[in-house]
């Protein structure tokens, strides 16, 4: 059978986000996938070094649109280890709940994409309607849909407005009363589960070998989570578990993708329960003199795609001397989405890709 | 990180400093010839996580400074609990002419698209990558973009701000 | 339907078609994106407005350049645009096409959308609310009705134009020329 | 997980039954939140036009325009910030750095349009700009743009808690209120460095203090400057147009103060406290300031007053390459300075450090010289080229109630508490006046009678013919007065010095006041016949305003001298009087009647002596 060159997006139905694969297939086989990225790089890390330490706030969230909250996380979390910040007791626990919403905000857009990739479009919408739900928190909360820029070195921007907890609260159990619906219509649907079981496998040390991180090493029955390695916000304060599973295809990740966003749901009620009153942030310094010792700092945390990192730069200046992004998505999309497409079949390059949960925008930059 | 593997680490290579400042973060700094034998310890000792390979313009020491990221994963039986919350900075400084490096592919795989992702925006060549191919861009650059001395205010003022806008013919 | 929709209808259905069923190209440009699946779904249901996502270009007459727009994006962007058959209408998202947005200083975006398609309209915003595409829906139909929406008209009469800019931007386009270039001293 | 049965999908069948989740937009519209970042709003009356919106834009999507209708005043630029939503990001940092929180958010956020050109405009508000907000009833989703906005629509708001800056400010040290009235110890202590840079460091640079001060110090600069840690590269700043920090660093008027944009929401910024940590922390100022005189130009000028004004002068004078000489009839420099303000607030020592300093710049002082008496203006006229008058007010002006000879007067009641032995006073003292002198008249002679009548009880009393809201000392200065001791009689007027047998005093009897000012706002007070009060005293000090000495200045030529009809002395543009030659400045010209006034008049008169000097020939 003649070989071929077949252009997968970036205009492609079964493409979600500006990426773009070249297959060279034969017939129906994929004999080499290259991830060919760059539809969305705009230089981020060059752009900081631009702007001050507070301007580059509202910039460090758009490098992820699907969960911008995990960026200004760690962007906070560097900038107060370079600069040795305080943050106040209550402010953890805020930025605890806010990167859990979004977790769960993000996963269920992940949901979307691989139920609408697959026709499971009930799901889909329903998927959509409840990550709606969240956004609307998110603006009662922030001010801002989709781009929050709520936290802020030194704690949050705003402490919750009258009520929130209450609104919180139903908006979470109005999407954890679906939780029955979803497990008969998409997980627990037997043509859901033909059609992702054994897919894109990868084993446990292969994954390791290639820098896997997140669901796809969870899924091969690894407890590795940042936020029980390394706890930060107030993820040591409530207990919770990291949900795993052994099987390392496509569908032990979607299922782990399940298990976390219910874990989250738990994990915020549970961090409700317990969170101290008390002042949410303390004053960062003036803005247009606030300079951070020279130094450097790598921090991670868990991003709801696996282990997001920083490494921040700082020459004695008033701006970033250097910042890079640790992202995910990277060795994801790039290493291993290559390996796990060659040998499988066109049919199933979205549902690969999504069940990595690759997130274009993020390997870019 | 604890005091024996310090002088474990400076018994086996020479001239390295080991620099323990804060419990997660130790920080290696070796020369250029070394990099690949550390990296090939590091990953022996349990250290097989290469977070990811970064990259620092110090323009006015006309140097590269390349920072391997290498922590640890869970492991079944942990020979040093705690490990897996250390992540080391391997760092190297090379000149910034005629940049250099061996690539360090053959030990661990990941590091194949930092590679390539430093070529492409800091002109760094990595010997023996497979291929060092364009990553992100789409133009080319005459001094790759992530160098300090690449002005991106500049540039868009030479490139995009000259595009005429396209009017109507009255 | 009021009288004056049935007149319309009447004096020229073809319009008053397109109008009312705009099928969406199905590319992620930008982050705007995020907010189109919300868009499509339930909750707000761009359906009610006639507006789908289309899987290809070739049977899509809606361009919705969802944010920023990088270098080479731009470059797919201008194939997926010239593929569209005419009447082919474009939108664009919030603030990065209009004048670079955030990333004006970004040696890698394109600042000025206009310069290289036609634009028949823009939303305002970072990004533009679900709420805020519907009223561009409706603007869009007024645009139509009274003849405004000629981007396409003015891309085919200023194509070397466009063309040129597109080249400046992007290097030598390896695709032939959509239409034959008249010559601008005429 | 298993293999679901085959119909399981068809239970969410039920969702058939339910209601709808989709929104009917836009015929049921959905409320943005009330923190929502939507368009911006500019409130004109609070803005200040300070550009800290523009400055903190991480975008550029703010800049600055100018716009002609507004009149620029102290604090408050003509210039309002213009959005470009080609860039804007929607993130709020310019609401929460706007540090007269005039800038907000509102809900509004529909801006559909063909044209990229109507993305560019200039935020206001209701009051405004009217025709573009509409009220609610008439507001329709379908028309929503820039042009058709909602009125009352909040979104986010600027919140001080959660302000970008710093709206107190740091504390400064000071001498507890009981204990300083025991003595003359300086009140303020002065600013450690680690608090100097603290306060510093709040500093936005937006530069409103540089446009109200009269002399236009480089007050951004030099404070940058401090936050760096280099006090010697503020001084150099500070010295390019002022050359007397220490002074000013303790008495000036602060006007800049007033201007801050930071004062606005929260407490201004300690600009003159921080002028002073630089003037006491540099201890040599010519190492630190490294400046040398122009080559000499041959002519000579002379300066009759050692005051600011004189100081100033003789200053820039001297670094254009003059040769100066400095007349004063006090043994030290500083004019009425050196005399006015009491110890406490002003010690001889910060005086000395800045006239020594001009005094190595090669400016020759002659102190103990009064014109008129032990030289002649005549003779100063034909020996030197020209002629600076800082001369001051130097004469306290009297009541002229009955008896009022035997009361102190101001100026010597200071003067002989600064520079001589002090002034007895006795038990109940009575301070006529409610001015910044009178304060420190009452302050000064509580602490007399605290040292002078030690564990006895002693009062001192000030009696002014304006109430509260019109007095004219500074806020602080009543306060720290109040926290002293000192009883206050606001809208009482004296009417006669009572005296007993002896011919001492007995107490001071004072007329209610009706009102102070005319119609015209003229200063005319009447009052109430009827309402009478004795203030018993045995001292009786009038602090009531100062007057200048013109008697050294022959007939003649006073005649000559032209004069405006606030009777101050008129000059031109160059700082030039009508006796040409004889240039003036400082409180005989100005109506502000304070030391950095008369810096500014002299900056003034310095380029006009110099385009003087070089028109006529070496001599």
């Amino acid at each position: 059978m003649r070989e071929l060159e077949l252009y997968f997006g970036p205009q492609h139905m079964g493409m979600v986000g500006n990426f773009s694969i070249t297959l060279k297939v034969e017939g129906d086989r994929i004999l080499q996938a290259i991830s060919n990225p760059g539809y969305l790089h705009r230089g981020f890390e060059k752009l900081m070094e631009y702007r001050t330490w507070i301007q580059n706030f509202p910039i460090v969230c758009r490098m992820n649109v699907v969960e911008p909250d995990s960026m200004e996380m760690i962007y906070a979390m560097g900038v107060e280890k370079l600069a040795g910040l305080e943050v106040p007791e209550r402010a953890h626990y805020l930025r605890s709940v806010y990167l859990e919403l979004a977790r769960v905000g993000s996963h269920l857009f992940g949901l979307w994409a691989y139920s609408n990739m697959l026709g499971f479009d009930t799901v889909a919408q329903w998927a959509m309607y409840h990550r709606d739900l969240v956004l609307d928190l998110f603006e009662e909360l922030t001010g801002g849909r989709v781009y929050h820029i709520y936290i802020w070195p030194g704690g949050v921007r705003r402490d919750f407005p009258k009520g929130f907890k209450d609104k919180i609260v139903s908006a979470l159990h109005s999407i954890g009363g679906c939780v029955p619906d979803y497990n008969n219509t998409f997980f627990e649907n037997r043509l859901f589960y033909d059609r992702a079981k054994g897919i894109g496998k990868i084993s446990q040390k292969e994954a390791m070998e290639l820098g896997a991180a997140g669901q796809v090493l969870r899924a091969t029955g690894m407890k590795y989570d940042i936020r029980k390695i390394q706890p930060y916000a107030a993820y040591d304060k409530v207990d919770w578990e990291v949900p795993i599973r052994e099987e390392g295809d496509a569908y032990s990740r979607i299922l782990v993708i399940r298990d976390e966003m219910i874990e989250s749901v738990h994990m915020i009620f549970k961090l409700l329960d317990v969170m101290p009153e008390g002042p949410v942030y303390h004053r960062i310094p003036n803005p247009f003199k606030w300079t951070i010792p020279r130094g450097d700092a790598y921090v991670r945390i868990e991003s709801s795609r696996g282990e997001l990192g920083l490494y921040l730069v700082s020459d004695g200046g008033d701006k970033p001397y250097r910042a890079h992004f640790r992202t995910p998505s990277y060795p994801h999309g790039l290493i291993i989405l290559e390996r796990l497409l060659k040998g499988a079949s066109v049919a199933d390059v979205g549902n690969i890709m999504i069940s990595l949960y690759v997130v274009a925008p993020e390997i870019d930059r | 990180m604890n005091k024996e593997f310090k002088q474990e680490l400076e018994s086996i290579f020479r001239d390295i400093t080991v620099n323990i400042t804060d419990d997660v973060t130790p920080v290696i700094a070796a020369a250029k010839p070394q990099i690949l034998a550390i990296l090939r310890f590091l990953k022996d000792k349990g250290y097989g996580h290469l977070a990811m390979i970064s990259c620092v313009d110090w323009l006015k020491e006309a140097q590269f400074e390349l920072v391997y990221l290498v922590s640890a994963y869970l492991k079944g039986d942990n020979e040093e609990p705690g490990q897996e919350k250390i992540t080391i900075l391997l760092k190297t400084r090379i000149d910034r002419d005629n940049a250099e490096l061996p690539t360090a592919i053959p030990v661990f795989e990941n590091a194949e698209p930092y590679e390539r992702e430093i070529h492409e925006l800091f002109g760094i060549h990595f010997t023996g990558h497979p291929r060092l191919l364009p990553l992100f861009l789409e133009r080319e650059y005459k001094i790759p973009p992530f160098r300090k001395d690449f002005d991106s205010r500049e540039y868009v003022k030479e490139v995009f701000d000259k595009i005429p806008f396209v009017e109507d013919k009255e | 339907m009021d009288r004056n929709q049935i007149k319309k209808w009447l004096e020229s259905p073809g319009k008053m078609g397109h109008k009312y069923s705009l099928w969406a190209v199905y590319f992620c440009t930008g982050c705007g994106i995020i907010e189109i699946p919300p868009v499509i779904t339930s909750r707000w249901d761009a359906e009610r407005f006639g507006v789908l996502p289309a899987p290809s270009p070739r049977q899509a007459n809606l361009f919705l350049i969802t944010g920023y727009v990088s270098v080479k994006t731009l470059k797919a962007i201008i194939k997926t645009y010239e593929q569209m058959p005419e009447p082919k209408y474009t939108v664009g998202f919030g603030s990065c096409p209009i004048n670079g947005g955030m990333y004006w200083d970004s040696y890698n975006t394109i600042k000025h959308l206009d310069k290289y398609i036609p634009i028949d309209g823009w939303i305002a915003g970072c990004m533009p609310r679900p709420e805020a595409i519907f009223i561009a829906v409706t603007h869009l139909w007024t645009l139509i009705d009274k003849g405004m929406a000629k981007g396409y008209v003015k891309y085919r009469e200023n194509y070397g134009r466009y063309r040129e800019n597109q080249e400046k931007a992007l290097g030598k386009l390896e695709w032939p020329r959509l239409f034959p270039i008249k010559d601008e001293n005429e | 997980m298993k293999k679901g049965n085959i119909f399981s999908p068809f239970k969410a069948i039920r969702h058939l039954f339910r209601k709808p989740k989709t929104l009917k937009y836009p015929f049921e519209p959905k409320e943005p939140a009330r923190r929502y970042r939507g368009f911006h709003l500019n409130d004109w009356d609070a803005c200040t036009g300070c550009g800290n919106c523009a400055d903190i834009c991480p975008n550029g999507a703010i800049i600055m325009v100018e716009i002609p209708e507004i009149k620029p005043e102290p604090g408050k630029k003509n210039q309002r910030p213009k959005l470009d939503y080609g860039r804007c990001c929607f993130c709020g940092l310019c609401v929460d750095i706007c540090p007269p929180g005039a800038l907000s958010l509102t809900g509004d956020y529909f801006h559909i349009h063909f044209d990229t050109k109507t993305f560019s405009f200039i935020p206001g508000d209701e009051k405004s700009d009217p025709e573009h907000f509409v009220d609610p009833q008439n507001y329709s989703l379908l028309k929503a743009s820039l042009s058709h906005r909602k009125k009352n629509f909040p979104g986010f708001s600027p919140d001080i808690e959660y302000a970008l800056f710093e709206p107190e400010r740091v504390p400064m040290p000071q001498v507890e209120p009981e204990e300083r009235s025991l003595s003359f110890i300086e009140q303020v202590l002065g600013y450690s460095e680690k608090e100097a840079r603290a306060e510093a460091a709040r500093c936005l640079e937006c530069k409103l203090c540089e446009e109200a001060c009269p002399a236009h110090l480089k007050i951004s600069d030099y404070i940058k400057a401090i936050y760096l840690g280099e006090p010697e590269e503020s001084l150099r700043k500070i010295y390019e147009d002022n050359p007397i920090p220490a002074i000013c660093g303790r008495i000036c008027m602060k006007h800049c103060e007033a201007a801050c944009s930071l004062s606005v929401r929260g407490e201004a910024l300690s600009i003159r406290w921080l002028k002073r940590f630089v003037a006491d922390t540099v201890r040599d100022y010519q190492k630190a300031l490294q400046q040398k005189p122009a080559p000499s130009t041959g002519k000579k000028l002379a300066i009759i007053g050692a005051g600011p004004g004189g100081l100033s002068m003789a200053y820039f004078s001297a670094l254009k390459g003059h040769h100066v000489t400095v007349f004063d009839s006090l043994p030290g420099g500083g004019g009425m300075l050196r005399v006015g303000p009491p110890l406490y607030r002003l010690p001889i020592e910060a005086i000395d450090k800045d006239v020594n300093y001009i005094k190595s710049l090669g400016v020759e002082f002659r102190f103990n010289a009064t014109v008129g008496k032990n030289i002649s203006f005549g003779d100063i006229l034909k020996q030197y080229d020209a002629v600076y008058l800082g001369i001051g007010m130097t004469m306290s002006r009297s009541t002229k109630v009955r008896n009022s000879e035997k009361c102190i007067l101001a100026l010597n009641f200071l003067e002989r508490n600064k520079i001589r032995e002090k002034v007895n006073v006795g038990k109940k003292v009575v301070v006529i006046g409610g001015g910044n002198v009178a304060m420190d008249v009452a302050r000064e002679s509580i602490r007399l009678q605290h040292i002078q009548h030690p564990g006895e009880e002693v009062v001192t009393s000030a009696v002014s013919l304006e109430d509260w809201d019109i007095m004219p000392a500074n806020k602080e200065e009543i306060e720290e007065a109040k926290e002293e001791g000192i009883r206050f009689n606001p809208a009482w007027g004296p009417k006669d010095v009572l005296l007993d047998d002896k011919g001492n005093i007995r107490g001071l009897l004072c007329m209610k006041v009706k009102r102070v000012f005319d119609d015209a706002g003229r200063f005319s007070p009447t009052f109430y016949e009827d309402q009478e009060m004795i203030l018993e005293a045995d001292t009786i000090i009038e602090a009531i305003g100062q007057a200048s000495d013109f008697s050294f200045i022959p007939k003649e030529m006073f005649d000559q001298l032209k004069f405006t009809p606030r009777r101050k002395i008129q000059v031109d543009e160059y700082g030039m009087t009508s006796l040409p030659g004889v240039f003036a400045g400082g409180d005989i010209v100005n109506t502000n009647l304070d030391a950095v006034t008369a810096i500014a008049d002299a900056k003034i008169a310095t380029e006009g002596v110099d385009h003087y000097l070089s028109a006529i020939p070496i001599s």
